[in-house]
């Protein structure tokens, strides 16, 4: 490992870090090093243990054996707020916000100005000076459970920010942000690490690491496979170290024109604030994107297709059939599916076993009277994982530890079951390795080309691109154009969301912060 | 939030999972073994049956009190359905002069009210904890207004045969207990409903979103703890042989206790049915301990918080993320 | 009232039959209403201190809760155990609680209750359920007309006269029974207003706040009548913040207890019902003590004879008893 | 799930969120009108003044409860706390003849109390609702062991005259609960402590993550709520002259069900003080409203049932995302 950093001591360092859940050994004796100032990436396969070893890092676990320094002390009592007080800071992978308090009480929580515990006032004036940094744009007074996802966890790395750390890891920060705000967060990102921050960068976005990390360490079972310069490495060499062999990084082939009768359509739908005049068709077997920046109102537009939100006006129609009285389970029954975007607030039941998150919605064809058929119902969920190839591998396992991205798979295998007609996929890859990222491309690819109708919500403009047959650019609510994806790219997308003209560095508050 | 370790190879490692899954279960034995022990009186058939036999109606309530509590409920109101179906059970029993229709009514009306219950949950949109207890007011204030004030007893061998007869020393009272914890440990585990109950308590938006009725799963729990309610009422007012409105004053409170002493999650997903009858079967032998140890009643209520506080700390677990 | 029963002598020869097997002490199961009830811990007292007179006589107590119950389930087990050789109970119902009782009959252990009687008829004290041998009570119904009766005297020449009822709980067939004989009475009288009537719950607090509220819409009380003393000391205290002197009306409780007794001697409570439960609780040791040794047993024991005093005191008939302080506190 | 949009426009939808927000307020302010309205013994100073003299404990004790529920938890034990504080009180006053001392000493066994509450449920990590169940059983025991379950009654002046005198017409009990609820009040919005029990409430995780000490904002709460019982049992042992074992009892209900009632979120992290105060008052102004018209007591659950339905149905906010 040929770092000129290491001249310094560490910011942080551990040795033969080990930490076990019940029969996972989700770490295995680590040793790594993060130097002072350096941008550092934490790559590898869903699972690996970046999560994990970010935790520890960050107070939130404790190892089982092992060490860990800190700015050259070893550290023996450790949790989150001492970890804090010394300046190591971590935004974790999940987003966790207190609902209620507003978006700028939430930045400042735990680091409010205070004489005797009495708050001082002037919280806007610090929000500002903060926002002056990041330039995200959000309204600093409005309760952060009425923010989307991406604003919420714009919301986090300015909380991470607000603490003034030296060290901070970020565990997987992009995941639901669109191009633009990526961008600011590398921004934000540089400047901190000319004031000699350090970032541990946790993501599965291998060009963001090559493009913006000093180094990156490469893990996998929960071991490190190797630290390099990320001058020496490229995304194949990443790839392999990552899952252990070389791996094809292609989106695989398009699923053949579909024809046809459209089998869902939107005439000029509104409904609140986020729905305002939406037009669409997807016909079977074709891939339909939307694409949008952030709040633009894609998930609206997805959840009043499928009935979770009531449409004011305008209608929807199934199969050439109007639909009325919309609900999620009459759309269910109807053929249709959705992923949500959020896999653990709106996906999961994180109380039960994998297997009955998957069968959740299909018992009906598991029981008889209904009685259920379990182990009908563990066989074919078996079959689905192994397809899917979802860790660990056993059906019944405790779906609240799996990593992110066997969470999403998880969810995947839940709609699969179903074969059904028409599919949203709101941000169907977030938070999932390379690896499995290509496996669940070539399964939207396959489920098209068995005739379902999918519709793709993606902040990955490649996805979008690479994927659909047509796309849709939606701002504020209303679809603004339609392109033939084979025929467009991803900048050339970029520009139409922004409007032309306008340059892709500045944040638009996009509708929320004047709706609210 | 934290997780503090052992060595992972170390055999407290190994035990400690088991004595947490299992804490109410343990403390259970022991306390039974304790009492053996103790006392030549505790393990007789007579005593033991009494035992399984009084606590019977409770332990109903328990046992559909757990569906309601992992469906993320809470029923504060099955003391007043209690006596409500008694009251009616007697009235229908002496007005009628009917005893084996009053019985009948009782699970009928217990059933009933525990519907209107969830049509006030779910299409009010209120939560449990308040809409039950405001119910169980209203139904409290039902019973009196039905006996009008007085007790309505009734002097009927048929009447009271089911409090107080049974098959052979099994009273028919724990026979209806053993039948309908089975039945709800088959409904939770091995049908549909048990897994909707499960998913809508763990999370209901989740559950909304793959096509669940999470209302109508709401409002049949509720229905179910209005019949068990019923049913235990039935046995109650027939073992008395007379209906008053005060009967099932503060059962609502020891039937819930004994779900979450059980184990049951207070957060909704996580339970079972087998727990909340140790629950019950726990308290019931505090109480029956101290009874025939003829303890000082003073000590009590103190013993029984402490057993409470030792079954619950047993089996916390932290909640690692 | 003290002829010898058939269903007593009944019960106590048998008990004699198992006496013959069994010497050695007498073990009593005394089922309190409430061991953290005032009342029901002077029949406690009352019975252990008979006992240790008697010698070779055990007295444990068990908590009913306040709960018919808890009771119930106690007086099952009780029989049930084979440790017991007589139970004194004073009940928490008069009709569920006999239910229990055939399970005593049938272990042979004879069952003594103290305060009403047990089976479906709260006015006849003589034992209405095999099993038990002997009621240790007064007619509550007569009681309670007695008191009203004082009331109304008072009343006399005034009207209207303004009367306040504070009755424990209506929906307890005990406070039914005695709330209907107040009424009986007063109801009679054109003159007597009864313009309020309060739960007071056997409890000082929540007759205090009853009081207040019934003052606010009948500032000019005349009477208050209470069936424990419990509320009438919270109505007290009431009527004293609003400036009222009780001296001058007419404030009557019922259970003769240490507070009421004084205040009866003070002059501001016009009378009291005073109950006698030290009195009581040996007296129905004694009977359940009689009953296992097989010696005869007195059916029927006239509560309101077990005292020094009679059963309605004034400040007149106090003066003659300066030694009654009243068996028993709250 | 679902939140049916009316017009933006109508007028009913102006209305309707603030119905929602203010629905305590409003029935509190109906029943005051109707009860004005229907006799005039309501509307006097001496019975308004009484209504708030008679609640206060309970008031103070649903003030501390909002702390504790909006921090996520539930405080079974304020009952039974009372009783402790009660009866420690009038001991001290009788037996070391310091009737002072004796009211000091309520609040400060309350203090301690709620501690050992915030230590058992932060230490054991076990849920306050179970863990204050159990420990008002064991302060329910500790209460009449140190009675030997009868009254200690202290006559004496000094002692009375928290719970019976004022300044002018206005009794000290509410003047204590003005200063009490206003400070809380202030804790609660203006310091880092009430921020901390909001986010606790609302997100425990998110709050870690922000390196708040969770548990010991948890058991802060648990030690307020602990503190307020004993105030308001100071107050109450003085107002009735005697210590009783059982003076507490139920008391935590009414208070819980005042401080839902008022609108705080049985989940947690959000919820005002002032709600809790008119939930405690709009059930005082029920029970006021019986004793002078001289209501049907049969009648008063009914309708606290009735009402308390009214105003939760009032202000069910349908569950947006
Ligand atoms: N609290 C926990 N209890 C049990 N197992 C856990 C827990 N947290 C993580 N694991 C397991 O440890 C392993 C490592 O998980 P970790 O979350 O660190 O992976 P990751 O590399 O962050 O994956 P991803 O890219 O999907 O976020 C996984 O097998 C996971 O299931
Ligand atoms: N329940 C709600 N209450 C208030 N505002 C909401 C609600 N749901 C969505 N919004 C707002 O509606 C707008 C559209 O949000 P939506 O989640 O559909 O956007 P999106 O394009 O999917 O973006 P994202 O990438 O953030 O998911 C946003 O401004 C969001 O804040
Ligand atoms: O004063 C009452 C008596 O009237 C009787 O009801 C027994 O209990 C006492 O508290
Ligand atoms: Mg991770
Ligand atoms: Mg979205």
């Amino acid at each position: 490992m040929a770092a000129a950093q290491q001249s310094v001591e560490p910011a942080v360092s551990v040795r033969d870090l080990s930490k076990r859940f019940g029969s996972t050994q989700a770490l295995s004796a680590v040793t790594l090093s993060f130097a002072r100032g350096e941008v550092h990436g934490l790559v590898g396969e869903n699972g690996a243990g970046k999560s994990t070893l970010g935790k520890m890092i960050g107070g939130l676990y404790h190892p089982d054996t092992g060490e860990l320094d800190v700015f050259g002390n070893r550290v023996r009592r450790w949790d989150i707020k001492r970890a804090q007080d010394a300046g190591v800071v971590l935004i974790a992978q999940e987003l966790c916000l207190v609902p209620a308090l507003t978006v700028a009480q939430n930045v400042f929580l735990g680091r409010e100005r205070r004489t005797f515990g009495v708050l001082h006032s002037g919280l806007e004036r610090r929000y500002q000076e903060l926002e002056r940094v990041c330039r995200f744009g959000l309204p600093p007074d409005v309760p952060v459970d009425r923010l989307s996802i991406a604003d919420q966890q714009k919301v986090e790395i300015m909380r991470a920010l607000a603490r003034d750390a030296r060290v901070i890891v970020m565990d997987e920060p992009t995941s639901s942000l669109t191009a633009d705000e990526t961008t600011r967060l590398h921004d934000i990102i540089g400047w901190l690490k000319s004031r000699g921050t350090t970032i541990i960068y946790v993501t599965h976005f291998l060009e963001d690491v090559l493009a913006h990390c000093d180094r990156v360490t490469v893990m996998r079972d929960g071991r490190v496979i190797r630290t390099a310069d990320t001058a020496r490495e490229t995304k194949a060499s990443l790839v392999e170290a990552m899952l252990g062999e070389p791996a094809d990084m292609l989106l695989p082939e398009r699923p053949p024109e579909p024809g046809g009768a459209p089998l869902v359509e939107m005439r000029d739908v509104y409904s609140g604030e986020a729905v305002r005049g939406v037009s669409l068709t997807v016909r079977p077997g074709e891939i339909v994107g939307l694409a949008g920046l952030v709040g633009s109102g894609r998930t609206e537009i997805a959840r009043v297709l499928f009935g979770c939100e009531p449409a004011d006006s305008g209608r929807i129609a199934f199969r050439g059939e109007e639909v009325r009285a919309a609900s999620a389970r009459a759309s269910i029954a109807r053929g249709m599916a959705m992923i949500p975007e959020d896999r653990r607030a709106q996906g999961l039941v994180l109380t039960r076993p994998a297997f009955e998150n998957v069968t959740l919605p299909h018992l009906g064809g598991f029981s008889r009277m209904g009685v259920l058929a379990r182990r009908a119902e563990r066989a074919a969920v078996e079959e689905l994982f192994e397809r899917l190839g979802v860790r660990p591998r056993q059906v019944d396992g405790d779906i609240s530890v799996y990593s992110g991205g066997n969470q999403q798979k998880v969810l995947f295998a839940k709609w699969l079951l179903g074969r059904p007609e028409f599919l949203i996929l709101d941000e169907p890859t977030r938070g999932v390795d390379v690896g499995a990222k290509a496996r669940i491309y070539q399964l939207i690819v396959d489920i098209a080309t068995s005739g379902t109708g999918v519709l793709l919500i993606s902040s990955e403009l490649e996805e979008v691109v690479g994927l659909s047959h047509r796309v849709y650019l939606v701002r504020h609510g209303s679809l603004i154009g339609e392109v033939a994806a084979a025929e467009t790219s991803v900048e050339v997308l970029l520009q139409r969301l922004f409007g032309v003209g306008d340059t892709p560095t500045t944040s638009t508050p996009s509708g929320n912060g004047e709706d609210q | 939030m934290k997780s503090m370790s052992a060595t992972p190879e170390s055999s407290a490692a190994q035990v400690l999972p088991f004595v947490r899954r299992y804490a109410v279960l343990i403390l259970l034995v022991a306390l039974f073994v304790t009492l053996s022990v103790s006392t030549s009186s505790f393990l007789t058939l007579t005593n033991l049956i009494n035992i399984l036999n009084q606590n019977a109606p409770l332990a109903i309530i328990a046992v559909a009190g757990t569906l309601v509590v992992i469906c993320g409920g809470f029923d504060l109101s099955t003391g007043a359905i209690f006596s409500v179906a008694a009251v009616v059970a007697a009235w229908v029993a002496v007005r009628l002069g009917n005893p084996a229709l009053g019985l009948l009514s009782a699970p009928v009306v217990g059933a009933i009210l525990g519907l209107i219950n969830g049509l006030a949950i779910t299409r009010l949109k209120i939560h449990s904890f308040l809409a039950t207890l405001a119910s169980s007011l209203v139904y409290g204030g039902l019973a009196v207004l039905i006996t009008g004030g007085f007790l309505i007893s009734v002097d009927d061998g048929s009447f009271t045969a089911l409090g107080r007869g049974g098959v052979g020393p099994v009273y028919y009272a724990v026979i209806i207990l053993g039948v309908f914890a089975l039945v709800s440990g088959f409904l939770l585990n091995y049908t549909t409903f048990g897994r909707y109950v499960l998913s809508v308590g763990g999370n209901p938006e989740a559950a909304e979103l793959s096509g669940i009725r999470v209302d109508r799963v709401k409002l049949y729990t509720f229905l179910y703890s209005g019949l068990a309610a019923g049913i235990a009422a039935a046995i109650g007012v027939s073992r008395i042989g007379s209906g008053q409105p005060q009967a099932g004053t503060g059962l609502q409170l020891l039937a819930i206790a004994a779900v979450i002493l059980g184990g049951t999650s207070i957060y909704g997903g996580i339970g079972a049915i087998w727990r909340s009858v140790c629950g019950v079967y726990l308290l019931a032998l505090i109480d029956n301990g101290f009874d025939i140890l003829n303890a000082n009643p003073f000590f009590k209520d103190l013993t029984t918080g402490v057993v409470i506080l030792a079954a619950v700390a047993l089996s916390a677990t932290r909640r690692g993320r | 009232a003290c002829n010898s029963d058939v269903t007593g002598s009944q019960a106590a020869s048998s008990g004699a039959a198992e006496q013959a097997k069994h010497t050695g002490p007498v073990r009593i199961a005394l089922l309190a209403a409430s061991s953290q009830n005032g009342f029901s811990k002077a029949v406690y007292d009352g019975a252990v201190a008979q006992a240790k007179k008697l010698g070779d006589v055990e007295v444990t107590i068990f908590d009913g809760k306040f709960d018919s119950q808890t009771q119930f389930n106690q007086l099952q087990n009780v029989s049930g155990q084979g440790k017991f050789d007589g139970i004194v109970i004073v009940p928490n119902d008069n009709v569920g609680i006999a239910a229990a009782v055939p399970a005593a009959a049938q272990a042979k252990i004879p069952v003594v209750t103290v305060l009403f009687p047990i089976g479906p008829d709260l006015t006849e004290m003589t034992p209405q359920v095999p099993g038990v041998v002997s009621t240790v009570a007064s007619n509550a119904e007569t009681d309670a007309k007695a008191q009203a009766e004082g009331v109304a005297a008072y009343c006399e020449g005034k009207n209207p006269c303004n009367v306040a009822i504070l009755i424990g709980q209506l929906q307890f067939p005990f406070d039914n029974l005695r709330h209907k004989a107040y009424r009986s009475v007063l109801d009679q009288h054109s003159n007597i207003k009864v313009v309020a009537t309060g739960q007071g719950n056997y409890d000082r607090d929540t007759s205090l706040k009853a009081m207040q509220n019934i003052l606010q819409a009948n500032p000019k009380l005349d009477a208050v009548l209470s069936n424990a003393d419990q509320q009438t000391t919270g109505a007290q205290i009431a009527l004293e913040s609003a400036g009222l002197d009780l001296s001058k009306m007419y404030v009557t409780g019922a259970g003769g207890n240490t507070e009421a007794i004084k205040q009866v001697r003070a002059g501001k409570w016009a009378a009291d019902l005073a109950n006698f439960p030290v009195s009581m609780g040996s007296a129905a040791l004694d009977q359940a003590v009689n009953a296992v040794r097989g010696k005869p047993v007195t059916p029927v024991v006239d509560a309101n004879k077990l005292g020094p005093v009679p059963v309605i005191v004034t400040k007149e008939i106090l003066d003659q008893y300066p030694d009654f302080s009243g068996e028993w506190s709250d």
